[in-house]
């Protein structure tokens, strides 16, 4: 166990960390914004992996990469004409029961349309090797993920903070009503930060392809991650998916080498200690 | 809080004539179909009181029913307690596991509430599997009903076993009923309504708050016992948080915070998914459109449609042909 | 019966309240007058524990509260209404004093009994009922009845926790002269002996039912003394100028 | 105790069931038709299909399917079982992909003297300590598919092995069975660890800990989704050229192989079945399970087919109802895809040779080279005591 094993470990964590913000980030503003819990973003993100791999089939892996989040933004485009807007009043149990509705037809439609059995998907050809970095080899297509975490990260911190649709979507996570009252067009607001957040997670499921598998319950399975990043972190906030998507991502890492018994319970022990701790998650968006 | 009308005890007493009827006319498949509904109608009972009147929305209530199922099955089958004296103890067990997650998770709203009950629900899911005691993956098998020849009636048999589900739903019921209207019950209903003004009146939000979810706890329990008596094997599956979150699609499904609307979510519920798994295995497709279909209705799940349709014309017709037009003059200014 | 010392609060760099002390003695009814913006209604949440001050103490019946919970001080014999109403919207009035009375009386907790149905607790709510005039809507929704009826029910559910120390922030905010005046009356039909401390911005109202007055400005104590010195103060008529020209 | 727990899943009025006639034998099967393993289910159905079709002639016996789904979920799959026995008073069922779905229906199939031909799960207490006479398993006990994998890697000169698998009673078993005859023949386990299961997403930190635990080899138990991330990101951290990846032969089963890739190029595993078995019964087999799916038959499609084939050969014997049929089906013996396959009377539990095999890139995709057909092992008893079969 020298450095070199730990600096792996550290970037296996920072790997399974961008992977998680790049699902979560998307998630975490919509509800922040529209108050709208979106259970079905997994299966978007599954989605994003089936149309990156069927797309990679035919026209390479950066076809897939992509297309496959375009291709997914219409998909969130459909379902936000056809549903999310007329959930938008509503209560939260009548969105936690429509999104959980659209989990199960997803998950049957992606069966019927791909199959039971997983898809292949491999890294394109000039990511498949490994790179010597910080002393280790690692694999290249891992450290394409996390750069491209950081630099969804980066690009979306600036748009935030430096552009005037970032000034617009922070008054209308603090404050909708004020925002609308500012001459915000805030419905158009939360149809463009709703397709980015689709998008975004369609992107994570064809980064995710090559690494995992492509199988109808991925959706399923990352669904409970990303909702502890989002909770653990503070809904709404950018910072707070990126802290909760590093915390879940080192937690589960060194946990797995450090405590394997304990492996599976210590996320969730660190999940309700937070929320006794700061009932609102680490960073919330509101005080 | 909750109150009883005319639509609701109507429902009631086709629920029971219909439950009644089914467990003594049905065959064997029937009869495993009524009492898979029972024991699910008494967790989504459960679920309703904490998240229809006091806006606790949980996501361990399957985690709760699991633990109710294996302390049970370990105090009957290893411990060597007595079957009766087992359901009890697995009861109170339950109780106070929910008890103490109500207690901690209490300061927690909206999706953290729900966030921190699965984090315990998970908690106690990958304990059970993980740990020997319980048996892992392969489950625990051997699970007796309890014994109640001395009062002629063979539990084994199946028609009377759902028999006695639904004796214990009756019950349930009755105890959730007496549990709302209770003290403790109105608290919560204020708790709901405006938790800061209880505050301000010098309540204890958070022990509230913990007993109630510590007696919804209570019979999520006594659901776990009666799904191990049914299945007499258990397997950690029964904590999963999809268990949870199917109780609670459930409960809105059929109405929240209604009681009666988690009774009639549970007989659709277990039926249509029968009915479809019948016909094709992409069975997720239909009933996850009928879900969507019941939202888009915009009506407090399938009870609360008919409640909106007919309860309060059935309610006023009747109040008008008893007592006159008294009612109207309440809403009069000063 | 109810004494500040010393509280300061500040947000950041905002100063809300600045060492206000003041002293109610048994039965006095104080009103607080100020500005918007002057910190009575963070005094008031400071006093109830709703805020925590940065510095200073609060004493109840000489007891010091400062450490207790919002509940805490509630069941010390503190209790409040509030400017915005905060009722139980969808029960009935009857259901709102009930609430309240069950709290005092302990039975708010209890499993095995209706709490409305207790002789002690009827018994509060019907008393409650007569003093803020709430008779006739007993059984109506609180979503059902008018503003001012609802006004009243705040009153009323600060009052069914047979409380010590009342405190009402302004009570007749939002209702018309008529009302206003209906509130004087309420004011008497309550027992003398209770201690009551008001924001108001009636100033008729104001002079007309306090003891004493005290006033904040920019989170300070400007004025504390009787009505009629108050009255004739230079500094408040500059503070107040626009209202008081009109009242 | 028997009597009561008969009696006690709703049995107590219903002992005397008649078949409808002495030839028509009524099967019910229970599979997953839905959920994770959906496609198992899909696949032993095909097996089994094809086998009606091919030997159905060869026997007077006519045979009607019932199907249930058991949704992988345990008390679902008891539900069915009973709905089987008791409502279409099936004479025998077939199916069972996960070991938890047999744990559970294992008492009622005992109880109601049900035949059951296990067509998947394979913990070893079904086979040992909680065998019946009426539970006969055509699939593969977890001991033995991964038993004969310890002496033969010794052989090869392996000496250090680092373990990894799915933390439930099946990677357990796998891995357990390993190890003993592992260590038995002298090499050493290094290193052993067991993930979370269905949890795990990224084996990363367990693949740095196989790297540095310096091990000549790593042996492991996957299976779908789980085995797929597991050969990806195996291949991607390099390890394969340092250190070669050995396993359970699930991990590469063709069921998933086209969708690891290329990164499953190289691995060795064992198992009772390949595709690519040079043998005119596999390759009639073969032939027309592509025929019907233009697919490489699974391990799990010929547990389907030989479970048919099974009960097939069972009425050939004479058997005609639930008593019969769990009788002869203890001594079927006969030659299929997998070589020479029999039921050991002792434990009703399968015999069968075990195929080591490479996974390696061929025409048209990977396919399978068979490097070893082991010989065919009876399980031990491990506690298994039930009565001989009637002659």
């Amino acid at each position: 166990m020298d450095l070199g094993f730990w600096t792996l470990q550290a970037l296996n964590a920072l790997q399974l960390s961008m992977l998680l913000f790049l699902l979560s980030i998307g998630l975490t503003v919509i509800f922040g914004l529209m108050h709208f819990v979106n259970l079905a973003h997994g299966s978007l993100y599954a989605l994003g992996a089936y149309f990156g791999a069927s797309l990679a089939a035919t026209g390479g892996y950066w076809t897939g990469f992509f297309l496959a989040p375009v291709a997914v933004m219409a998909v969130g485009l459909v379902l936000y004409t056809l549903l999310i807007r007329r959930m938008r009043k509503s209560g939260p149990m009548a969105q936690v029961l429509v999104t959980f509705g659209l989990i199960f037809a997803l998950l049957d439609l992606t069966r019927i349309v791909w199959g039971d059995l997983g898809l292949p998907m491999n890294a394109p050809e000039i990511l498949s090797g490994r790179v010597a970095f910080l002393g280790v080899e690692y694999p290249a297509y891992r450290l394409f993920v996390v750069a491209l975490g950081l630099g969804v990260f980066a690009a979306l911190a600036y748009v935030l903070s430096r552009t005037q649709i970032g000034a617009m979507i922070r008054a209308g996570v603090d404050n909708d009503a004020m925002a609308a009252c500012l001459g915000i067009n805030v419905e158009r607001l939360f149809f463009i930060v709703f397709c980015v957040g689709c998008a975004l997670a369609g992107l994570a499921g064809t980064v995710a392809a090559p690494l995992l598998s492509v199988t109808p319950d991925m959706g399923l399975h990352i669904l409970i991650p990303t909702l502890i990043v989002i909770v653990v972190g503070g809904l709404g906030s950018l910072k707070g998916a990126i802290a909760g998507s590093l915390i879940y991502g080192f937690v589960q890492t060194f946990g797995a080498v450090l405590a394997p018994q304990l492996a599976s319970m210590l996320i969730y022990g660190f999940l309700a200690a937070v929320l006794v701790i700061k009932p609102a998650g680490l960073f919330p968006a509101k005080g | 809080m909750f109150r009883h009308n005319t639509l609701r005890y109507g429902a009631l007493v086709l629920l029971a004539a219909g439950a009644v009827a089914h467990a003594v006319t049905a065959g064997y498949f029937g009869l495993e179909i009524l009492t898979e509904i029972l024991i699910l109608a008494i967790l989504v009972l459960a679920l309703d009181i904490v998240a229809g009147f006091g806006g606790m929305v949980s996501l361990c209530h399957g985690a709760l029913m699991g633990v109710g199922a294996y302390a049970f099955a370990l105090l009957s089958t290893k411990a060597g307690i007595s079957v009766p004296l087992s359901m009890v103890a697995a009861v109170a067990i339950t109780g106070a596991g929910a008890w103490v997650v109500g207690a901690v998770c209490a300061r927690s709203h909206g999706i953290y509430f729900i966030m921190a009950t699965l984090a315990f629900g998970q908690m106690a899911y990958s304990y059970v599997f993980e740990a020997p005691v319980f048996g892992g993956d392969d489950g625990l098998g051997g699970i007796s009903r309890p014994d109640l020849s001395l009062v002629g009636i063979d539990l084994d048999d199946s028609r009377s076993f759902a028999l006695f589900c639904l004796a214990a739903l009756t019950l349930v019921y009755g105890a959730a009923v007496i549990t709302l209207r209770s003290g403790l019950g109105r608290s919560l209903s204020g708790v709901m309504h405006n938790a800061q003004r209880m505050r301000a009146l010098g309540l204890t939000v958070w022990r509230v708050k913990a007993d109630i979810f510590g007696v919804s706890g209570m019979i999520a329990g006594l659901a776990g016992v009666l799904a191990a008596q049914h299945s007499m094997y258990i397997s950690p599956g029964l904590l999963n948080w999809t268990v949870s979150g199917e109780a609670l699609v459930v409960v809105i499904l059929g109405g929240l915070g209604t009681l009666v609307g988690p009774l009639v979510g549970a007989a659709a519920f277990v039926v249509l998914k029968h009915e479809v798994s019948a016909l094709t295995s992409y069975w997720h497709l239909v009933v996850g459109s009928i879900l969507i279909a019941v939202v888009l209705s915009r009506a407090n799940g399938i009870f609360g449609w008919v409640e909106a349709r007919w309860g309060a014309k059935l309610d006023r017709r009747l109040a008008d042909s008893t007592r006159g037009t008294e009612a109207q003059e309440v809403t009069g200014d000063a | 019966m109810l004494e500040l010392q010393g509280l300061d609060k500040s947000f950041g760099a905002v100063h809300v309240t600045r060492n206000v002390s003041m002293k109610l003695e048994r039965g006095e009814r104080r009103v607080i007058l100020g500005p918007n913006g002057a910190g009575k209604t963070t005094l008031f949440n400071q006093i109830v524990g709703e805020l925590t001050p940065d510095k200073g103490t609060i004493h109840l019946a000489g007891q010091d509260v400062t450490g207790l919970s919002v509940a805490g001080r509630a069941r010390q014999g503190l209790s409040r209404s509030y400017q915005k109403n905060t009722l139980f919207d969808g029960l009935t009035v009857e259901e709102n004093l009930g609430l309240a009375a069950a709290v005092h009386t302990g039975h708010a907790t209890r499993l095995w009994s209706d709490s409305l149905a207790k002789p002690e607790v009827r018994e509060i709510v019907a008393e409650v009922a007569n003093q803020v005039n709430l008779m006739p809507y007993l059984h109506a929704k609180v979503s059902e009845v008018s503003y001012g009826v609802r006004r009243q029910l705040e009153v009323g559910v600060a009052l069914a926790t047979r409380p010590m120390v009342l405190l009402m922030d302004e009570p007749t905010s939002g209702v018309g002269p008529e009302m206003s005046k209906g509130f004087h009356d309420l004011l008497n039909n309550l027992p003398r002996d209770l201690t009551i401390l008001i924001i108001e911005h009636d100033m008729d109202l104001a002079f007309d039912v306090a003891d004493t007055i005290t006033v904040l400005n920019y989170g300070e104590v400007v004025f504390d003394g009787l009505p009629e010195a108050a009255r004739g103060s230079k500094l408040l008529k500059e503070i107040y100028l626009g209202s008081w020209e009109d009242a | 105790m028997k009597r009561a727990l008969l009696a006690g899943l709703g049995l107590a009025t219903g002992l005397a069931v008649t078949t409808a006639s002495a030839d028509e034998i009524k099967v019910g099967m229970l599979l997953p038709y839905s959920g994770v393993y959906a496609a198992l289910g899909s696949e032993i159905e095909t097996g089994f299909n094809i086998a009606m079709e091919t030997f159905g002639g060869d026997t007077d016996a006519t045979f009607t399917v019932v199907s249930e789904d058991t949704e992988v979920k345990p008390p679902v799959a008891l539900g069915k079982a009973k709905k089987l026995i008791l409502q279409d008073k099936v004479d025998v069922m077939v199916g069972i992909v996960s070991s938890g779905v047999l744990g559970a229906v294992r008492d009622m199939v005992d109880g109601a003297g049900v035949p059951l031909v296990v067509a998947n799960a394979g913990n070893d207490e079904a086979t040992g300590a909680a065998c019946s006479p009426y539970i006969t398993r055509m699939s593969f006990s977890n001991q033995q598919v991964n038993r004969p994998m310890g002496g033969w890697m010794k052989e090869q000169g392996i000496n250090k092995v680092f373990t990894l698998a799915p933390d439930y009673a099946a990677g357990r078993q796998m891995i357990d069975a390993f190890t003993a005859s592992f260590t038995a023949a002298g090499g050493e386990v290094v290193g052993q660890e067991f993930t979370p299961f269905q949890k795990t997403q990224d084996f990363g930190p367990y693949l740095a800990q196989a790297k540095a635990s310096g091990a000549d080899a790593v042996y492991v138990f996957y299976a779908g989704g789980e085995a797929i991330s597991f050969v990806k990101q195996y291949d991607s951290f390099g390890l394969k050229a340092d250190m070669p990846l050995y396993g359970s032969g699930f991990l590469t089963s063709p069921l998933y192989v086209n969708a690891e890739g290329p990164a499953a190029e190289g691995v060795i595993t064992a198992l009772h079945y390949v595709p690519t078995i040079d043998s005119p019964e596999n390759a009639a087999f073969v032939a027309a399970f592509k025929a019907k799916t233009d697919r490489m038959p699974s391990e799990f499609a010929v547990q389907g087919y030989d479970a048919a084939r099974a009960l097939i050969e069972a009425t050939k014997a004479g058997a005609t109802d639930r008593a019969s049929l769990a009788n002869a089906l203890r001594q079927v013996s006969f030659d299929g895809p997998r070589g020479a396959t029999s039921i050991d009377p002792a434990t009703n539990n399968i015999v069968q040779p075990i195929y080591v095999y490479q996974t390696v890139a061929g025409e048209g995709g990977l396919t399978q080279k068979v490097l070893a057909t082991l010989p065919a092992e009876r399980d031990p008893a491990n506690g298994c005591d039930m009565a001989p079969v009637a002659n």
